[in-house]
């Protein structure tokens, strides 16, 4: 499948921007080449979008960054590089400082670190001014600014003086794009800019992008594996896995007609706002569309009625029962404690799902971590599976342990990474004192079948497993008490997307077998949608709406749920422009 | 590539002023050009270990080698001792005249011209202050001083000088005459001189000439009636104790006068101090071409060695071992000379009822397995080549009674080692014996390992005493602790009132606790006798009862090390304190 | 940016542990290995020679045991063949010579060594453990426990470290020689050296105790000594095994300086450093008093940071040299 | 920023307290004062006894001592009444007349050592992690790891063996035999073209032609007799001030900065013509006039960047401040070198100028160049070994913080920006391995100051180690504890020093 792409004809006169001819990337690992990606070949015109989508370790990075040569010392590039018609690969370092920056500039995932922590935003920018364009240091400084407008920064004054640490993650990639555009690039690569990102800021970003695209006319390669945000922002797809481009096309057409079976399965795989599980679950099925036009004719809703009740009395013996319960941070001599989680009220019956979903920052993990008593609470009432922790000693703590468990989100950081799989699922069973040697391993197998993993696994090592099945080994400790409640907290927002489908599916199956009650969180609306039966909505420390997830989808009350609802994209193009068009309307009416 | 523009030229003139300001200023800072000084005569660089602490070398404090050193350069005395510890009398200072025999008496006369390098005689008041310092005439406090007061605390005992009256003033001002109230047979080696009297009344608060009206106000101490501290006399001491002790030199030069050809110019805190020629001193002992003398403090013994072979110093006398001197006699234009010190190494038996060693044989059995002969071949031959073994307890070789005692005391029986004597001496006993030494001091520690070996061939057990360096000056004084002990005294070469500190059975420095009626007869008489050949005899004597009680082994004299470069002459080895400047009047700058 | 790829292995083979790839990559040290080796070497040859207690050496001379000088105490080993024009590769008497009163240098090298080699265990294990606890207690606990524990550790690196060398001489002989100098040097030491290996370890258990496997095992019901020992000091063992090593070398040089100044060890035992001292003027006539004892510490000191290097190299591999086949195969 | 520094005096207070009082216990427990005593034969051997015991009050336990020397401490407190009274040693002189000498000698002998071993050790941690993984970095690393394990003592008397008296026996007739030359060529070649790297065609360039370069001036300094009366003259110090300037400007500002570059060369000229002009004046200088000069060179360095001005007036001017400076120390080096045949053939030097002991030759004096060779000679040798031996923490620890920075995000960016190799390296990757360092700096000082002590022991230069080790030798403990106080002040002070340049340094921690 590596015949020669050219995606669309080329019009005439436009040639294209980029055109890479069987680009191949290995890298150096051990004592032999390992390729990254193989026999690559695209190319994009001016003011097009094209977009490069692949699950990690499909060698979509790496090709990008082969094309500004920032690849490591241990690396090898084979095939041509063509930039508006002039050769790449083979330039002198010379030549190649003078591409990087003025014609082709790049935005990098992680906004965190990619400004340099100890010089100013403005002296940044400036600096790439004035080493492709040798302006003079003062009409710099008004470009810079314009710069920091034209990217919709709040104070563009203040922020061109402020140093990376002081702004959000939001307004440093803004920051970043702003310094990318400073030379008026004909290409702009873009490395999942905005998937270290909360949903609403990253709706903003790609609404930025669209913008400068349709203003600066730029050609921007957009590397990604949300294919919510290529729907909303690519004009080309292209398809890779395992370093090879395996399908590429029009948006539109990929999305309604994907030709290739790992582009059909990796558009199934995306959990779709609405459609409950997968498409063919039609009874799950919401028409979310309707329900904000909905919203949007009613207008602004007093924020009282549905969205703080508890709409079931809940027996005593409920799973989990929160009582305006509050948490506080940090209460350092200046400054004042940080209320992370603000009277918040819960409840979860024995074997019902709730979604808790929120932003970053919004306390929900608090609440997960409150729930199984590794934060205690500073007011209100907390009581777990029919015991009071609220202001629980140490002691009490202990007894709660048979009755809950906890899933991570980070694979790699949740299992100790010097015990085997089979230690690590077997510790709290050995601490409760449950089982001993043979019983233990037994107990232990029969945890590995449930969750779907090899017996032989037993005496292997975390850095031997994938994401995928490191979580589920997760699970599986979470489990081995049979718990009353489990607290999944955003347990496969760290993992592809594929295998994200696959874990969500062991979940609930065993959730329906073991009919033990959960509190799932999760950033993410549409994995809620497919797990929970009741949603609740957390916003700035503050439960805004909960709800049955029939309710809560098909009217939302809230105007934060509105907009969260509206600001996820929605994998299919058009769809997705009609969904900007009602988020855009919902913003200029909502009030915040 | 320069900018042809305007730039240049507002340049060219901004740099000239600058040039022509920064100039103009420089110009005001500079010197006159330094006028060299007369380079007539040489300078001579020693290299001492310790740095200088104290201008009054009386005191317990400042009685420290390097002091005495710059004492010797820079004050004037009535005698000095020679290389071979016999008194040499320097008339150009003034005269000693003994008056009378019995009762002891002693006139000692400043000669007219003899002045401090401030111009002021030395007279009188310097002599009294001298005396009172040295005579602990009014100190009335009794042993533990809870009572009564002690004034000055000299660097030497008062024993003995305490018998001295108040001395009379000779008219002219310039003599006193002491007379002692009973015989004192280390007479001789005392000297009234100490520090200038009318620098120390003014230090004290009092008139420059007032010392003399100070000493005869205040009373003679009586143990038994301790009497109010004199405050007068209270002040004029404390000064005298302390108020020489000093690490730069005083801003008050009068603290560091001196009487002799040399004086203090310049003290470089911690790097060495400068000696330059003292105009105002008339006698006869200056050496002819040196205008300098400068002292540098070098603490390690090597850097003293390299310092030497790198021409930064011209004399040193670094601690003896037998790599330095190999590697002094490897320097090309180096003389090196070699001999014995004031300390000797010996070992002292334990003769306490019931120790292994109360019974006689055994401790003849004992001694007669000591290798002194290897062990000096091991330890001392290889600094000092012509190294003899020492056989005399009290006498030391070159001084006169060596030799008399040495061929009459036996000694010649412990010549060589004697393992059947001593085993037939045994009579097949295999006693245990504790033989104590400093484990920091390599020299004891090898004596020990070879004496621990000879004995035991004659069936001796000789187990390891060995101490640390701050343990075994305690371990000494509880004699229970030991049967044997290795150490060494470090003698002053002069003088008889060691004799009985060491060897009467009374003394608290006689550790063994032997004890022979006749000998501490013998040193009674001793005491009491000054004619220099009857003490000899005394000595000679109290020697055989050493010998025949077995009181122990002398074994070796520690070796000393002298060595001077190219540029001096005129230097020879003297064993005592004072070392290689014992005749710095005769030293001459090589060619 | 380093891209290692995230090869998946699906090889069915029995895992492998953390452990046995750390030693994997420690082998591929080649400098780090010979300095085990040497040590190893080192090690055995002085303990072999002076013998343990009372277990003679194979050694027939003792270290201080007087012999007749021979030939001016000249090193009597040669070590160059015959073929090559040398005396043959013998030891001889006297194979590193004598020191002036005829002691066997060979011995008492032997013994110096034996002696730094102990003093540098014995503080390498004291300290490594008196400072991963207080590092691991202040580290996992915070708050006013840290507080407290960090002054403490000010407190001791205050303290120079000279004056505890100048104690072991009143203290070994206090205790009345039942235990010998370098195990009374090596104690102390350890007690006043651990304070750098415990911010170490504080650092490494701030980071470690925020991770999720730890809060999991909290959930788990873990006590807080199990979750400190089980779970988080396995992994920060990296850090402090090369803390131990540095501290090791380092303790050798200050056992070696502590015997030039004349403290430390006692004669008549040996110390390396008072070897050197005693012999420094013999630089030009009897180099080899000065050159044995320095060559040796030397090495020790070189072999120990090299192995030390080596372990960090293998806890946390920065980016290898990348030595490419010639060739040979492209994995298609 | 203030209620935090008053916070860690109190803290540093109260733990000079607690090691004090430990201090004095160890000092007291480590040996018996009056062991030297007991030998003396001297007839009032039990007087002398008693009066050390009294002045010592070794009579009271140990603990009440310390509080006693604590009063006589506390009265140094006293801002105005210079009323410290620290105790007296066993030879009854006063120890607040001992520290400041000690101090002084120390600070002497440490400055030179430590500015060297930082600057230098700056240099090879960059330039080793730059070259990471290469022949280069693993021989620095050999040699590092090679001078961390040498004691002490044994490069100090290595040092004197040859550099000292080998050397002054090499002036005798100072002729470089032929092969020693070609030895030396064939290494200086080895080292630079390893400090180059690059491809292997320019590698061996480097290496001719540093090779070459080595043997001609070896050449020239032979014939010239360089040794005995050596001096850079008016070519010399041309080149050497037009080589500066051009490294200056391509190390700060790149040679691309033309401005920058003309202010580098019209200093390097400046100097090459106050080395003419100024010769007369230099001649009968003193210190003042030296110092006037210097801050004149300054002013026209800055002053020639300010008038050149351009955009970038403020790098112009450093440029032309640092030229200015450096070319200016050159001017000093070669008037210095000038006075050396003068220095060796005075009588007190006698023809062996290098020292091995002390810090200056009590009876020379001179003028201030004389003056001040004898100071260089008297340093140079504890000065190499002292840096030698805190070369190595240096280098290690630049070397790992600048491999850190260098795996940082940020400066992918900024090689994505399009800057060049040299403004991300010096600009970006060390201006951030610089926050670490500063701290160590810091602390390392509050260490040395220590004193050097087995350096100082070796050298027979009397500091601050010297005293300590004296006096715990003779178990003395007035000067003991008056060292121990004077060297943990220090050591607290630069501790607090190298947290508020952690903040200075850091906008992270300044403006949270």
């Amino acid at each position: 499948m590596n015949a020669h792409i050219s995606v669309t004809a080329p019009e005439p006169g436009t040639a294209p921007v980029l055109e890479m001819i069987k680009v191949g990337v290995e890298f150096g690992v051990g004592r032999d080449w390992v390729p990254a990606a193989k026999n690559l070949s695209y190319s994009i015109r001016r003011g097009q979008i094209l977009a490069v989508v692949g699950e990690s370790g499909s060698g979509k990075s790496a090709s990008s960054m082969a094309i500004l040569d920032l690849l490591p010392r241990n690396s090898r590039v084979t095939g041509s590089i063509k930039l508006d018609g002039e050769e790449l690969r083979g330039l002198t370092s010379g030549h190649m400082r003078q591409v990087r920056g003025a014609k082709v500039a790049a935005i990098f995932q992680e906004p965190m670190t990619a400004l340099n922590p100890v010089f100013t935003i403005g002296f940044q920018i400036v600096e790439t001014l004035r080493v492709h364009t040798g302006m003079r240091p003062i009409d710099a400084r008004v470009r810079a600014i314009e710069l920091l407008t034209m990217v919709e920064l709040p104070d563009p004054e203040k922020a061109y003086n402020s140093y990376p640490h002081q702004l959000s993650g939001g307004q440093r990639q803004r920051a970043m794009i702003a310094q990318a555009l400073s030379c008026d690039p004909m290409l702009l690569i873009a490395d999942e800019p905005t998937t270290a990102l909360d949903v609403t800021v990253q709706a903003e970003i790609l609404e930025l992008l669209r913008d400068l695209r349709d203003n600066l006319n730029s050609a921007v390669l957009l590397i990604t594996h949300d294919m919510g945000v290529v729907a909303d922002l690519a004009d080309d797809i292209v398809v890779m896995k395992d370093g090879e481009i395996v399908e590429a096309g029009e948006v539109h057409q990929i999305f309604s007609a994907p030709k290739h079976p790992y582009t059909r399965a990796l558009l199934a795989a995306v959990p779709r706002l609405g459609f409950g599980f997968g498409p063919d679950d039609a009874t799950g099925a919401i028409d979310v569309s309707a329900a904000l036009m909905k919203a949007l004719e009613q207008g602004p809703v007093t924020t009282t009625d549905r969205t703080t009740r508890t709409d079931r009395p809940v027996s005593p013996d409920g799973a989990l029962r929160m009582d305006d319960i509050s948490v506080e941070f940090g209460q350092r001599r200046k400054i004042k404690a940080f209320k992370a989680v603000d009277r918040v009220s819960l409840s979860i019956s024995p074997g019902e799902v709730l979604g808790l979903v929120g932003e970053s920052g919004s306390g929900k993990t608090t609440v997960g971590r409150a729930a199984v008593g590794l934060q205690p609470i500073s007011e209100g009432s907390l009581i777990v599976t029919g015991r009071d922790i609220s202001h629980a000693s140490s002691k009490d703590l202990r007894g709660l342990r048979r009755r809950v468990g906890i899933v991570f989100q980070d694979p790699s950081s949740s299992l100790n990474p010097r015990l085997s799989i089979g230690d690590s699922i077997g510790e709290p069973l050995k601490l409760a004192g449950e089982a001993r040697g043979k019983a233990l391993g037994l107990r232990v197998e029969e945890l590995l079948d449930s969750v779907q993993l090899p017996r032989s696994y037993r005496n292997r090592y975390p850095h031997e497993l994938s994401g995928g099945q490191k979580q589920r080994v997760g699970i599986a400790r979470a489990l081995s008490l049979s718990p009353l409640l489990l607290v999944a907290d955003e347990p496969t927002s760290a993992l592809d997307v594929s295998v994200q489908a696959t874990v969500l599916t062991l979940l609930k199956e065993l959730q329906e077998r073991m009919k033990f009650a959960c509190l799932f969180i999760s950033h993410d609306l549409a994995v809620i949608d497919i797990m929970a039966d009741r949603i609740a909505v957390m916003h700035k420390g503050r439960i805004v709406e909960t709800g049955s997830r029939d309710d809560v989808l098909r009217a939302p009350a809230n105007p934060y749920t509105q907009r969260l609802i509206a600001a996820i994209p929605v994998p299919d193009p058009d769809a997705q422009r009609d969904r900007r068009q009602l988020r855009l309307a919902l913003m200029r009416t909502a009030v915040d | 590539m320069f900018i042809s523009t305007p730039h240049v030229k507002r340049l060219a003139m901004a740099g000239a002023i600058a040039g022509v300001a920064s100039l103009f200023l420089a110009g005001c800072t500079t010197t006159d050009d330094l006028e060299t000084p007369a380079e007539s005569g040489g300078t001579v660089r020693i290299a001492e270990v310790n740095e200088l602490s104290s201008f009054n070398t009386g005191t317990a404090d400042g009685n420290v080698d390097i002091n005495n050193q710059l004492d010797y350069f820079t004050q004037g005395d009535f005698f000095h001792l020679d290389d071979t510890a016999s008194l040499v009398y320097d008339e150009g200072f003034g005269t000693v005249e003994l008056l009378s025999e019995d009762p002891l008496s002693v006139k000692y006369t400043v000669n007219d011209d003899v002045v401090w390098s401030d111009g002021e005689s030395i007279d009188a008041d310097d002599m009294l202050l001298g005396w009172a310092a040295q005579s602990g005439y009014f100190d009335d406090a009794d042993a533990e001083a809870t009572v009564g007061t002690t004034y000055f605390s000299p660097a030497g005992s008062t024993t003995g000088l305490d018998q001295m009256a108040f001395p009379e003033v000779g008219d002219d001002g310039k003599s006193i005459t002491v007379t002692y109230s009973g015989p004192y047979a280390d007479w001789t080696l005392f000297s009234p001189m100490s520090v200038p009297a009318h620098v120390l009344a003014e230090q004290a608060g009092f008139e420059p000439d007032g010392m003399i009206a100070i000493l005869e106000a205040a009373t003679e101490g009586n143990v038994d009636a301790p009497v109010e501290t004199n405050a007068d006399l209270r002040a004029v001491a404390d000064f005298w104790n302390n108020g020489y002790a000093t690490s730069s030199l005083p801003s008050d030069s009068s603290l560091y006068l001196s009487s002799g050809p040399f004086v203090v110019s310049s003290w470089d805190p911690a790097q060495s101090v400068t000696l330059s020629v003292n105009d105002t001193y008339t006698g006869d002992l200056s050496p002819v071409g040196i205008d300098q003398i400068v002292v540098r403090f070098i603490g390690d013994a090597n850097a003293q060695v390299q310092a030497l072979q790198n021409g930064e110093v011209d004399i040193i006398n670094p601690q003896a071992s037998a790599d330095t001197l190999s590697s002094l006699e490897a320097l090309t234009g180096v003389k090196v000379l070699t001999g014995d010190t004031g300390s000797y190494d010996h070992v002292d038996l334990n003769f306490a009822a019931g120790g292994v060693f109360a019974d006689a044989n055994v401790r003849e059995a004992f001694l007669k397995t000591i290798p002194r002969e290897q062990i000096l071949d091991a330890i001392i031959r290889p600094l000092d080549p012509e190294a003899e073994l020492l056989n005399s307890q009290i006498f030391f070789p070159g001084v006169n009674g060596y030799d008399e005692a040495t061929s009459t005391n036996g000694s010649d029986a412990y010549d060589t080692v004697d393992i059947s004597g001593a085993t037939a001496l045994l009579a097949g006993a295999t006693p245990t014996v504790r033989l104590a030494y400093s484990n920091a001091n390599t020299n004891r520690v090898d004596a020990f390992l070879a004496i621990q070996a000879s004995a035991a061939e004659a069936g001796f057990i000789v187990v390891d005493g060995g101490l640390p360096a701050d343990q075994w000056g305690d371990a000494l004084a509880l004699p229970e602790t030991w049967d044997a002990f290795i150490f060494g005294w470090s003698t002053v070469g002069a003088g008889v009132l060691g004799v009985p500190q060491l060897f009467d059975s009374a003394s608290d420095s006689n550790f063994g606790g032997f004890s022979d009626p006749a000998a501490d007869a013998l040193m009674d008489q001793l005491l009491a006798t000054t004619d220099a050949d009857t003490q000899v005899e005394l000595q000679v004597g109290v020697e055989k009862a050493l010998w025949a009680g077995g009181f122990g082994l002398p074994m070796y004299i520690l070796p000393g090390v002298i060595a001077f470069g190219p540029n001096v002459d005129g230097i020879e080895y003297s064993p005592w304190q004072t070392g290689p400047i014992w005749n710095f009047w005769d030293w001459t700058m090589a060619a | 940016m380093t891209q290692v790829l995230e090869t998946e292995k699906k090889s069915e083979q029995v895992g492998h542990s953390q452990a046995r790839l750390i030693f994997g990559r420690f082998v591929e040290h080649k400098i780090a290995l010979v300095s085990i080796l040497i040590v190893a070497f080192i090690t055995v040859l002085s303990w072999s020679v002076v013998g343990v207690g009372s277990i003679p050496g194979w050694w027939h001379l003792t270290y201080n045991q007087l012999n007749p000088l021979i030939d001016g105490g000249r090193p009597t080993m040669s070590v160059v063949p015959q073929w090559l024009g040398g005396e043959g590769v013998f030891l001889g008497e006297h194979p590193f010579g004598q020191d002036r009163i005829g002691k066997d240098y060979f011995a008492m090298t032997m013994r110096g060594i034996q002696n730094s080699l102990t003093v540098m265990f014995i503080v390498g294990i004291l300290a490594t453990v008196i400072g991963t606890v207080i590092g691991a207690v202040a580290g996992y606990y915070r708050g006013v426990i840290d507080a407290i524990l960090m002054r403490f550790t000010d407190l001791i690196i205050i303290i120079p470290v000279i004056v505890i060398g100048a104690l072991v001489g009143s203290i070994a002989s206090t205790l009345g020689g039942a235990i010998d100098g370098p195990v009374i040097l090596g104690i102390l030491l350890g007690l006043f050296t651990w304070t750098t290996l415990a911010r170490l370890v504080r650092g490494e258990f701030f980071t470690l105790r925020e991770r999720e496997f730890v809060e999991a095992a909290r959930v788990a019901g873990a006590s807080d000594a199990r979750i400190i020992f089980k779970h988080i000091l396995p992994n920060a063992i990296g850090v402090v095994i090369v803390a131990a090593t540095l501290l090791m070398a380092g303790a050798i040089l200050l056992e070696v300086a502590l015997g030039f100044l004349g403290l430390g060890v006692r004669p008549p035992d040996v110390s390396l450093g008072r070897l050197i001292s005693d012999n420094q003027s013999s630089f030009a006539h009897r180099p080899w008093l000065f050159w044995w004892p320095g060559l040796f510490i030397i090495t020790l000191a070189l072999c120990i940071n090299f192995i030390g290097d080596g372990l960090r190299d293998a806890f946390d591999p920065r980016q290898r040299r990348f030595r490419p086949r010639r060739q040979k195969k492209v994995l298609k | 920023m203030l209620s935090f520094i008053v916070r860690r005096v109190f803290v540093s207070a109260l733990l000079l307290l607690g090691a004090s009082f430990i201090m004095y216990i160890l000092t007291a427990l480590s040996g018996d004062p009056l062991e030297e005593l007991r030998g003396s034969r001297d007839p009032n051997r039990a007087q002398l006894i008693q009066l050390r015991s009294d002045q010592l009050n070794l009579d009271v336990p140990a603990p009440l001592r310390y509080f006693g020397w604590l009063a006589g401490a506390a009265k140094c407190l006293i801002p105005m009444a210079d009323s410290c009274d620290l105790g007296v040693n066993i030879l009854n002189q006063p120890v607040t007349g001992l520290i400041p000498m000690a101090l002084d000698s120390t600070i002497q002998l440490i400055t030179g050592a430590t500015l060297l071993a930082i600057v230098v050790g700056i240099t090879i941690g960059i330039v080793s992690a730059l070259r990471h993984n290469t022949g280069f970095d693993y021989s620095v690393t050999f040699i590092i790891f090679l001078l961390f394990s040498m004691p002490a003592f044994w490069i100090a008397v290595l040092l004197k063996e040859f550099l000292a008296i080998g050397f002054n026996d090499f002036l005798a007739q100072p002729v470089i035999s032929l092969p020693a030359i070609l030895g030396i060529a064939v290494v200086a070649g080895i080292i630079w073209q390893a400090m180059v790297a690059g491809p292997r065609r320019r590698r061996v360039i480097v290496f001719v032609i540093s090779g070459l370069a080595t043997t001609a001036l070896l050449v020239f300094f032979n014939l010239s007799d360089w040794f005995r009366n050596p001096g850079l003259g008016a070519v010399m110090i041309a080149v050497s001030a037009f080589g500066v300037a051009v490294l200056v400007t391509g190390l700060i500002a790149g040679f691309k900065d033309r401005r920058a570059m003309t202010t580098a060369l019209i200093n390097a000229g400046l100097a090459v013509i106050a080395y003419f002009t100024l010769q007369n004046l230099f001649d009968m200088s003193s210190w003042a006039t030296i110092s006037i000069l210097a801050v004149a060179t300054l002013v026209v360095g800055l002053a020639s960047g300010w008038l050149v001005g351009g955009d970038d007036r403020a790098v112009s001017m450093r440029i032309g401040a640092i030229t200015a400076v450096l070319s200016g120390g050159l001017l000093l080096i070669d008037r210095f070198m000038q006075s050396w045949a003068l220095y060796s053939a005075d009588r007190a030097i006698g023809g062996r100028p290098i020292a091995t002991v002390g810090s200056s030759t009590p009876t020379l004096d001179g003028d201030i160049w004389i003056m001040g060779i004898d100071t260089f000679t008297h340093f140079l040798l504890p000065t190499i070994s002292l840096t030698l031996i805190s070369l190595a923490g240096y280098t290690r620890y630049v070397r790992s913080g600048m491999l850190d920075v260098l795996d940082q995000d940020y400066i992918r960016t900024a090689r994505a920006k399009g800057l060049d190799e040299r403004t991300v390296i010096v600009r970006h990757a060390f201006r951030n391995a610089l926050i670490p360092l500063a701290t160590l700096v810091a602390a390392d000082i509050g260490a040395i100051i220590g004193g050097a002590i087995i350096t100082e022991q070796v050298f027979a230069i009397s500091g601050m180690g010297q005293l300590f080790i004296r006096s715990l030798s003779n178990v003395d403990p007035n000067p003991v504890m008056a060292y121990f106080v004077v060297v943990s002040i220090v050591a607290l002070i630069a501790n607090l020093i190298a947290d508020l340049s952690y903040a200075a340094l850091d906008p992270r921690v300044r403006t949270h």
